[in-house]
């Protein structure tokens, strides 16, 4: 194995190995939480420095070529694993995430008397499994992938295993979570034995022969397709496949919820780019119809039921599928766009910049619903918010400005992430473009139940005999990571034009 | 002094943040500091936009004291500010206004002081870089940045129905202007594809001689439109506002309708027209008819509104139909009255609403039945409430006549039948402020008044200190409306050029 | 050297002396002056509160001598007049206007008129006033009162004219609702600026009218430029017309003229002085003024001449009607006031110019005698204006009734007091150049008015008294502050006929105006006809002098005159015969009752339902777009029951679609 | 492509088929678990299947049937888990009766 396929795989590597080291150390010094917390987050801390010093990121910045690294390459040049500047932009987010959802649990298990280290090492091993998915260039790799994101899942959902509502949700999680990986399971076979590869870029190749021929798609193949766009779909919780999330994330200890609803998310699409945007591009005018339509659906329904809510987790679980809509639209607009047109990187690159920037405003805004859980007993009723504005202002802040960057008002980060979808939709122009009015009238809606919290923080007392609310140092951390990125991405232009540049050439590593 | 080398726009804008800041750190208990920190503050942010004026040059074209730097170049988005006349004047009008409202908070707001000093002061950030921006992007930024603030004053410092009333401001105005943003980025990328570079594509100098294609400028414009009609507010847009009006604090419902609104009027010249000019003389139609709509009826529904902010909000509902009817006959008396009409309507408007508060904080209430017989136990409240009534109402001499008179001498030229329905407000203006005063101030001292007693004291040296000045603006445009015209007509004429007015058709 | 020097609008036209120019300023600033410092510091004055603003008006009046005497008797300033411009006022582009004055012929009789009067209404306030806590206030007012009507005449623009309008409008209303607790006064305030804002809609109408065909507003330019384009055809004969319409309409306003002459009696609430000054000598006017000096324009245009006339006659009958029931003294005054305007938009309509502004000026002294002496009758019975409790009280206020006697034969037009020359002369001229059905109704007005006035005085001055018990021993004759100005108006009430108006129809006051009114008379061909004592013109006096004579007579027959007793049984059974028209006249012909209909309760219905309108269908659909959110929401809700079998279901129908989607959509 | 993979395909689509209805119909966790594994048992009989028909495939088929049996194991081991947690808290298994959380 070479030095730079060493490096290639070194993060995966270290975060797998965090894991293992938090079971045994978990084993050899048990009920040490804190020890284990420190470990796991100094571990990420140093994966994600080894991630940037890997690279390869803008700029040649990174030990790794621009280009990337390919791992197991067969005599067409292509290899199973790639290390390319979109893995390295995925892998940043999914530490992050990592991280912070690392950080936002630990103030909320402890006073539960839930176990830290098998928390921890289930998220490593879903982490390790969404890195796999943003690596993978193999359908095979994708499938393990895919199973290693989503098993951990199940169990972190069920988590607090003595909850009823928290089994309730994992249960329906993992049955609808295993029938739908069948479902995809059987769209993979199918286009493997239709294209008669697992390779990613053979199976580009042979479609590419397939589109050219202007021969109609072979019953097998739209199966295939069929059937692996209802599995995505479901993994990214798009409408109308999207009915396990309010459960899922309503049950789950707060903090696992906040996981859910950016870490499967954004490896979802990270394996719809490995594999629908790599692997049946050139199908893209047949899928393109079924991404506008669910990318309609899916913003539109899940923000007006959002609208209507009063769980500020089921609130939240229906504003992330809206969201999954807006990073939807950047797919369309990517699928939309003429293939090599300047249009279609800009899709993906919007697609990539909202998941990371959606990765941990969302994340903030479930830390923030958790930190004011600490103390067992609170509801998730968002009348718990009401007068928060007073009794913990830095909670009260930090929800405000999550919020606001959720509803996409500038010069907060989620203002460019929307800004950046609708520069590519409206560049895709038809229908698309469409999208992007629909879009802004959801986010109008959107408002709406975002600014309610504001309300309820800030615009209604607190009932008599609230009792203020104290804030751990690992959540106060985790908030103020996750704030100063939302603020500083928005307002230091330096670390927009990065963020956007990283995404740029993750999104054009793919094309 | 040389102040040509100062970024002094940037100064202008960013000089409130910085008191914002300082603010946050003041411990809450000192509420004589923050008070004091947030008027020094907005008092600085007012000096250094007088400082403007010396180096301004009205006979020139084009932008001054412009200051461009990169910040999104991969979209050729730029920080990139510059002013004109008509920028000027409202942005004086900004400053002015804000350390008026902020000095007429200082008894009103007595909860949560430092969040309100801090809000207030992040609004006259927003406001002020709308007026300047010449970046689309940026503009568009600074729009929405004066929305949260305004929120937060109404939601929080306001009426017994305050949510739902900002909750209503702040969805209606997302609406209008989350389609802007459509529209901005739709032209942006226009010019980019016609061009092949990013470079400048938001950059109103650049955008401004691009000519658009006709079916992009026809939905842009309809976007622009309808973030900007909802703003000032354009009937059938305008009920959020005697809601936000009326829940808002003093000091909220002055900067509302003495900036907030203004906003809209000025997106529409300064954007509107001379980017999408085809597009305009195509809506220019309809808009002058919905124009025409909200003078009168604006007027007519002020006549029965039984709460005084209600009733000056609806007058806003008319005196703004002004501004969009002037802006949209094309024609440069017209938009120079619009203009005007607006810096006077912000003066005029913002004074009743505090004269409204100097009632309010005695009584706590406004209902204009309750009221009656002020003029004796207060006279000059009632001297000032009366003098802008009648400014109000357009008197000649006062500043509101001007600007008035000039729309409507644009229309007559455009059309003689608009100008008279228009002119009919002269009527209805005088009958509902004059009815209302009549009810407040004259006849004998109501139950409700006497009720009070001692409390009922005339206006306090404070209370002077925030209404003498616009006094004193109120008989200076009145008088030498020069001051503003002079300002303004270079940059009108360079709009109009743009727009190819006047406008044709077949009009009466 | 004048101090500016800016170019005058003609050539012919001078700028005046530096002293000139600097005593225009003064007749504005002085007022002005005046009505700042005692707004400011008035209150402190206490009893004095006079001090500032009467000194300031006698300046004014000595000033505006010098002008007058400068201006018509030396000729300083030429035909054209003297104009000059302070400072430019609007620039906006193409449209500027100046703040500039002129002071010609027309101006200084103006002056004459409103300096003089004004001159001493403040001074018999210092009477009237002198024991209301208010004064301070009332001698405020007056004096922005002053500076407004000074802009009025002085003005060499129509915009400036048209601020002066205004604001002259705004001083009435202050001053009628100077009593604001009492809601009938602040009524009536805020009805006549209303109305006159309808006028004034339409003067401004005019304004724009002129400027959008001339491009100017000044009235050199104007007047010039406006025929001129008429004539080339650049613009239609009924643009004219419209032009004129539209300014005669601010006339109307101003000036009371039917349908618009509703607020002036309301206007009576305001204390009498303001009565007098306002609303009978200056301010009502200034609409005949208006249309004097748009003579060049309405030269051109008969038809809208015409309509004035028509108006002016008719007001002029329908007021005199109203004024022969009326109980309460001022308010015959007041529409003795509306029917004497009448009779000057009729002189105007006619063509007859120049005695319409000799009438102006008559009517301007002897109905501010009357007003200032129905203050002193009111004064002397304690603040009571119903002539029905009145009765007898010449004996006991002595000189009030000989000044209102002289002013009363003025105004019925008896030789050789000042309005019968100037009324002789507008029927006069209204019979020879056409117009026999003005001079008709004029005949009949005459009549009436002579019976009105005699009415008047005849309730007021002789038979019994009626006065309170309480108040009778205590009737007084005024103080002299108030009784030197009415001497002081008598004087010209009697005499400024004689003087002005000698010979009949070419009496100086026509050789004053010949230059100001020379486009008209040139325009109207009007020949100057050798007036024949012992021909028509001799017949018409005759009749005018019989017809007044005549209801004097009748009016002293019924209501008593000196020692001559009334005689209320007749009135009763005369009043009881013609019982439709006695109510009619005593309802003022139910305009009131008109308005009110009209205006509160179906314009109040109006705005209600606009209001409605607002709330219900314009913020319903918002709203409604809002709950039709939620309420979609609410309704996808069902969708998520909780159960996983219906969950896979959906997943499972959703799956079929896509499959079968992906079967139509493939290639 | 030759008769004899159709004919394996329909089988295993078949299989799958019923597996999904198993899935539907059933209110038993465990039963529904089941019905997942003869899913994927379906989609591994495809494999196979294209393993041995498609040339490209030879030899490939087995191995990933083998990987997706791995899988499915691991899969059978978390639901069971989850199962019998639930289970405890709710004392049956019957998912239809799991609806303390809905609209």
């Amino acid at each position: 194995m070479s030095q730079n396929e060493l490096l290639a795989l070194l993060p995966l590597i270290l975060v797998v190995g965090l894991a293992m080291a938090v079971v045994i150390i978990d084993i050899v010094l048990p009920d040490r939480d804190d020890l284990i917390s420190a470990i796991a987050s100094g571990g990420l801390i140093v994966t994600l420095i080894v991630i940037a010093v890997c690279g390869p990121l803008p700029g040649g910045v990174g030990l790794l070529p621009r280009e990337g690294v390919q791992l197991f390459v067969d005599s067409s040049g292509s290899g199973v694993i790639v290390r390319d500047q979109l893995t390295a932009f995925l892998d940043l987010t999914f530490v992050v995430i990592a991280l912070l959802s690392l950080l936002f649990a630990v103030d909320y298990l402890k006073p539960r008397g839930l176990p830290m280290a098998e928390f921890t090492a289930t998220l490593l091993f879903a982490i390790s499994g969404a890195m796999v998915l943003g690596s993978g260039r193999d359908l095979l790799i994708l499938f393990l992938g895919l199973e290693l994101l989503v098993l951990p899942g199940y169990m972190l959902a069920g988590y607090a295993k003595r909850d009823g509502l928290s089994t309730e949700g994992a249960i329906k999680y993992f049955l609808l979570g295993s029938f739908s990986s069948a479902i995809f399971l059987f769209g993979l076979a199918l286009v493997l034995g239709f294209t008669g590869s697992t390779r990613v870029a053979a199976i580009a190749d042979v479609l590419a022969g397939v589109a050219a021929g202007n021969a109609p798609l072979s019953l097998g193949l739209a199966m295939g397709l069929a059937l692996l766009t209802t599995g995505v779909a479901f993994k990214i919780a798009a409408v109308p496949f999207h009915y396990w999330t309010p459960d899922a994330y309503q049950g789950s200890p707060t903090p696992v919820t906040g996981y859910l609803s950016v870490g499967p998310k954004i490896a979802a699409f990270a394996l719809i780019l490995r594999l629908f945007v790599d692997a049946l591009a050139p199908l893209k005018a047949d899928w393109l119809p079924f991404v506008i339509v669910l990318a309609a659906t899916t913003m539109t329904l899940g923000n007006l039921v959002a609208v209507t809510q009063d769980n500020i987790k089921r609130m939240l679980a229906y504003s992330s599928i809206a969201h999954t809509g807006y990073m939807l639209v950047g797919l369309a607009a990517y699928a939309g766009a003429a293939a090599g047109s300047p249009a279609e990187a800009q899709g993906l690159e919007a697609l990539l910049f909202y998941g990371a920037i959606y990765s941990f405003m969302n994340l903030g805004a479930f830390a923030c619903v958790a930190a004011l859980q600490r103390r067992p007993g609170v509801t998730s009723q968002i009348a718990s918010f009401a007068g928060l504005g007073r009794r913990a202002p830095l909670l009260g802040v930090a929800m405000t400005l999550f919020m606001l960057s959720l509803t996409g008002i500038p010069p907060t980060a989620g203002f460019f992430a929307k800004a950046l979808v609708i520069i590519a939709a409206v560049n895709t122009g038809g229908w698309v473009a469409f999208l992007a009015v629909l879009m802004m009238l959801n986010a109008a809606a959107a408002a709406f139940y975002y600014l309610r919290v504001v309300v309820y923080m800030y615009m209604r007392e607190a009932p008599d005999g609230a009792r203020p609310v104290s804030i751990g140092n690992f959540t106060r951390a985790g908030l103020i990571v996750s704030a100063a990125l939302t603020v500083v991405i928005g307002v230091v232009p330096p670390v927009t034009t990065a963020v956007i540049d990283m995404a740029r050439e993750a999104a054009r590593a793919l094309l | 002094m040389d102040l040509t080398g100062l970024p002094l726009l940037t100064g202008v804008i960013f000089t409130p943040l910085i008191g914002a800041l300082l603010i946050a750190f003041v411990p809450r208990e000192r509420e004589a500091l923050t008070r004091w920190l947030a008027l020094g503050t907005a008092l600085v942010t007012f000096a250094i936009s007088l400082l403007l004026l010396p180096g301004f040059d009205p006979a020139a074209t084009g932008f001054q004291y412009v200051e461009t730097a990169d910040w999104i170049p991969a979209f050729g988005i730029q920080y990139k500010l510059g002013l004109d006349g008509i920028s000027l004047v409202l942005v004086v009008l900004t400053t002015t206004l804000s350390w008026i409202s902020i000095l007429a908070s200082f008894g009103p707001i007595k909860s949560r002081l430092k969040e309100f000093m801090i809000s207030f002061l992040i609004l006259e950030v927003g406001m002020i870089g709308v007026f300047l921006a010449l970046d689309l992007f940026l503009f568009y930024i600074f729009w929405e940045v004066v929305l949260v603030p305004m929120y937060l004053i109404i939601g929080i410092w306001g009426g017994a129905n305050r949510i739902y009333a900002t909750l209503k401001f702040v969805l209606y105005t997302l609406i209008g202007s989350l389609l802007m943003l459509v529209a901005i980025l739709a032209a942006a990328f226009s010019f980019q594809a016609a061009t092949g570079s990013w470079a400048g594509a938001f950059d109103f100098e650049q955008l401004r001689g691009f000519g658009f294609d006709p079916t992009l400028q026809f939905l842009a414009f309809g976007a622009f439109f309808l973030a900007f009609a909802i703003k000032v507010p354009m009937f059938p847009f305008h009920t959020w506002l005697p809601d936000a009006h009326v829940e808002a604090p003093t000091a909220g419902s002055v900067i509302l309708a003495g900036v907030l609104l203004k906003l809209g009027g000025y997106g529409f010249i300064r954007f509107c027209l001379p980017l999408f000019p085809q597009a305009a003389h195509e809506w220019a139609p309809l808009i002058i008819v919905l124009s025409l709509i909200a003078i009168i009826y604006g007027a007519i529904v002020a006549m029965v509104q039984p709460d005084l902010k209600k009733l000056v909000a609806y007058s806003s509902v008319s005196h703004m139909g002004f501004v969009t009817l002037g802006i949209f006959i094309f024609q440069p008396q017209g938009m120079q009255g619009a203009i005007l009409q607006m810096v006077n309507h912000g003066i005029i408007t913002g004074a009743l609403f505090l004269c409204v508060g100097v009632i309010y904080e005695r009584t706590h209430d406004r209902t204009i039945a309750k009221m009656g017989g002020l003029a004796a136990p207060t006279p000059v409240y009632a001297a000032i409430f009366g003098f802008f009534m009648l400014a109000s109402l357009g008197l000649p001499g006062l500043g509101g006549f001007v600007g008035e008179f000039l729309v409507f001498l644009g229309t007559f030229d455009y059309s003689p039948i608009a100008a008279a329905i228009a002119s009919i407000v002269v009527i209805l203006g005088a009958a509902y402020l004059m009815w209302m005063y009549q009810r407040v101030v004259f006849g004998e001292l109501s139950d409700f008044l006497k009720g009070l007693g001692h409390h009922l004291t005339d206006v306090t040296p404070q209370e002077l200190v925030t209404l003498t000045p616009l006094i004193a603006l109120t008989l200076a445009f009145g008088v030498a409306p020069g001051l503003i015209l002079d300002l303004i007509q270079m940059p009108v004429g360079e709009v109009l050029a743009r727009v190819g007015g006047p406008l044709t058709g077949a009009a009466p | 050297m004048p101090f500016f020097t800016e170019a005058p609008a003609e050539a012919v036209a001078t700028t005046g002396s530096s002293l000139d120019q600097l005593l225009v300023i003064a007749l504005l600033a002085l007022p002005l002056a005046g009505f700042g410092l005692t707004a400011l510091v008035g209150r402190r004055l206490g009893a004095r509160a006079w001090i500032i603003a009467v000194p300031a008006i006698i300046v004014v009046w000595l000033a505006a001598l010098y002008l007058i005497y400068q201006t018509l008797i030396v000729g300083a300033f030429g035909d054209a007049g003297m104009h000059f411009r302070l400072y430019e006022w609007i620039p906006a582009g193409d449209f500027h206007v100046d703040v500039n004055f002129a002071v010609d012929a027309l101006t200084a009789v103006m002056l004459i008129v409103v300096t003089t009067v004004g001159m001493l209404v403040h001074v018999y306030s210092i009477g009237y006033m002198a024991h209301d806590p208010g004064r301070w206030r009332f001698f405020a007012y007056l004096n922005f009162f002053m500076f407004s009507m000074l802009l009025l005449v002085l003005a060499d623009n129509f915009l400036l004219l048209f601020v002066a309008w205004e604001l002259v409008g705004l001083s009435s209303y202050l001053l009628i609702g100077f009593w604001y607790r009492r809601r009938s006064a602040a009524l009536a305030a805020k009805k006549a600026f209303i109305v006159n804002r309808v006028g004034d809609l339409g003067f401004g109408l005019g304004i724009m009218a002129i400027w959008t065909t001339v491009g100017s507003l000044d009235f050199g330019e104007v007047f010039t430029r406006l025929p001129g384009q008429l004539e080339s055809g650049a613009i239609q004969p009924w643009m004219m017309i419209g032009i004129c319409l539209l300014l005669f309409a601010g006339a109307m306003g101003k000036s009371a003229q039917f349908p618009l002459h509703v607020w002036l009696p309301d206007a009576m609430e305001g204390p009498t002085p303001v009565s007098a000054l306002i609303h009978a000598a200056t301010m009502v006017n200034a609409g005949v003024y208006l249309v004097a000096r748009a003579n060049p324009l309405f030269a051109q245009a008969p038809e809208a001449l015409f309509i004035v006339a028509a108006v002016g006659i008719f007001t002029c009958i329908l007021a005199a009607s109203i004024a022969l029931t009326q109980k309460d003294i001022k308010r015959v005054l007041a529409y003795s006031t509306l029917s004497q305007l009448g009779y000057m938009f009729a002189a105007l309509g006619v063509g007859a110019f120049v005695p319409a502004i000799f009438h102006l000026v008559t009517h301007g002294f002897f109905k501010g005698l009357l007003f200032l002496g129905s203050g002193s009758v009111i004064h002397a019975v304690h603040d009571e204006q119903d002539m029905d409790r009145m009765g007898g009280l010449w004996r006991r206020i002595g000189i009030t009734h000989a000044t209102m006697l002289v002013g009363s034969l003025a105004i019925v037009g008896i030789p050789p007091l000042a309005g019968f020359f100037s009324k002789d002369e507008i029927l006069g001229e209204s019979f020879k150049l056409g117009f026999v059905w003005v001079w008709a109704i004029g005949i009949v007005v005459a009549l009436m008015t002579a019976f009105y006035m005699f009415r008047l005085m005849g309730k007021t001055f002789y038979g019994p008294s009626n006065v309170d018990p309480h108040t009778e021993p205590r009737i007084h004759e005024s103080p002299r502050s108030m009784t030197v100005p009415l001497i002081l108006l008598a004087v010209p009430s009697a005499l400024i006929g004689l003087a002005l108006g000698l010979p009949p129809e070419n009496g100086t006051i026509h050789h004053w105006l010949e230059p100001v009114f020379r486009p008209l008379d040139e325009a109207l061909h009007h020949g100057a006809a050798d007036y024949q004592i012992l021909g028509i013109d001799g017949f018409l006096l005759g009749a005018s002098v019989a017809v007044a004579a005549v209801g004097m007579i009748v009016a002293w027959r019924l209501f008593g005159f000196f020692r001559l007793g009334p005689r209320p049984a007749l009135v009763s059974s005369v009043t009881g015969r013609l019982r439709g028209p006695y109510v009619f006249s005593l309802r003022k012909w139910y305009f009131d009752e008109l308005n009110d209909l009209l205006f509160v309760r179906i314009g109040g219905v109006v705005a209600r339902g606009l209001w409605w309108f607002d709330v219900h269908v314009i913020d319903g659909a918002v709203n409604g777009v809002a709950s039709l959110t939620q309420g979609t929401g609410r309704g996808l809700r069902l969708v998520q029951t909780g159960r996983v079998q219906n969950y896979a279901l959906g997943i499972a129908a959703g799956l079929l679609v896509v499959a079968v989607g992906y079967l139509i959509v493939a290639r | 492509m030759s008769q004899s993979l159709d004919a394996y395909l329909i089988l295993a689509s078949l299989l799958f088929a019923i597996g999904t209805f198993g899935f539907l119909a059933r209110r038993n966790a465990i039963a529904m678990l089941m019905s997942i594994e003869l899913m994927l048992n379906a989609v591994n009989l495809a494999i196979v299947a294209f393993g041995a028909y498609v040339p490209a495939l030879a030899g490939h088929g087995a191995l990933i049937a083998l990987f997706v049996m791995a899988v499915a194991a691991a899969e059978a081991t978390v639901g069971l888990a989850i199962v019998i947690a639930i289970y405890r808290n709710k004392r049956t298994p019957l998912v239809d009766e799991y609806a303390s959380m809905r609209e």
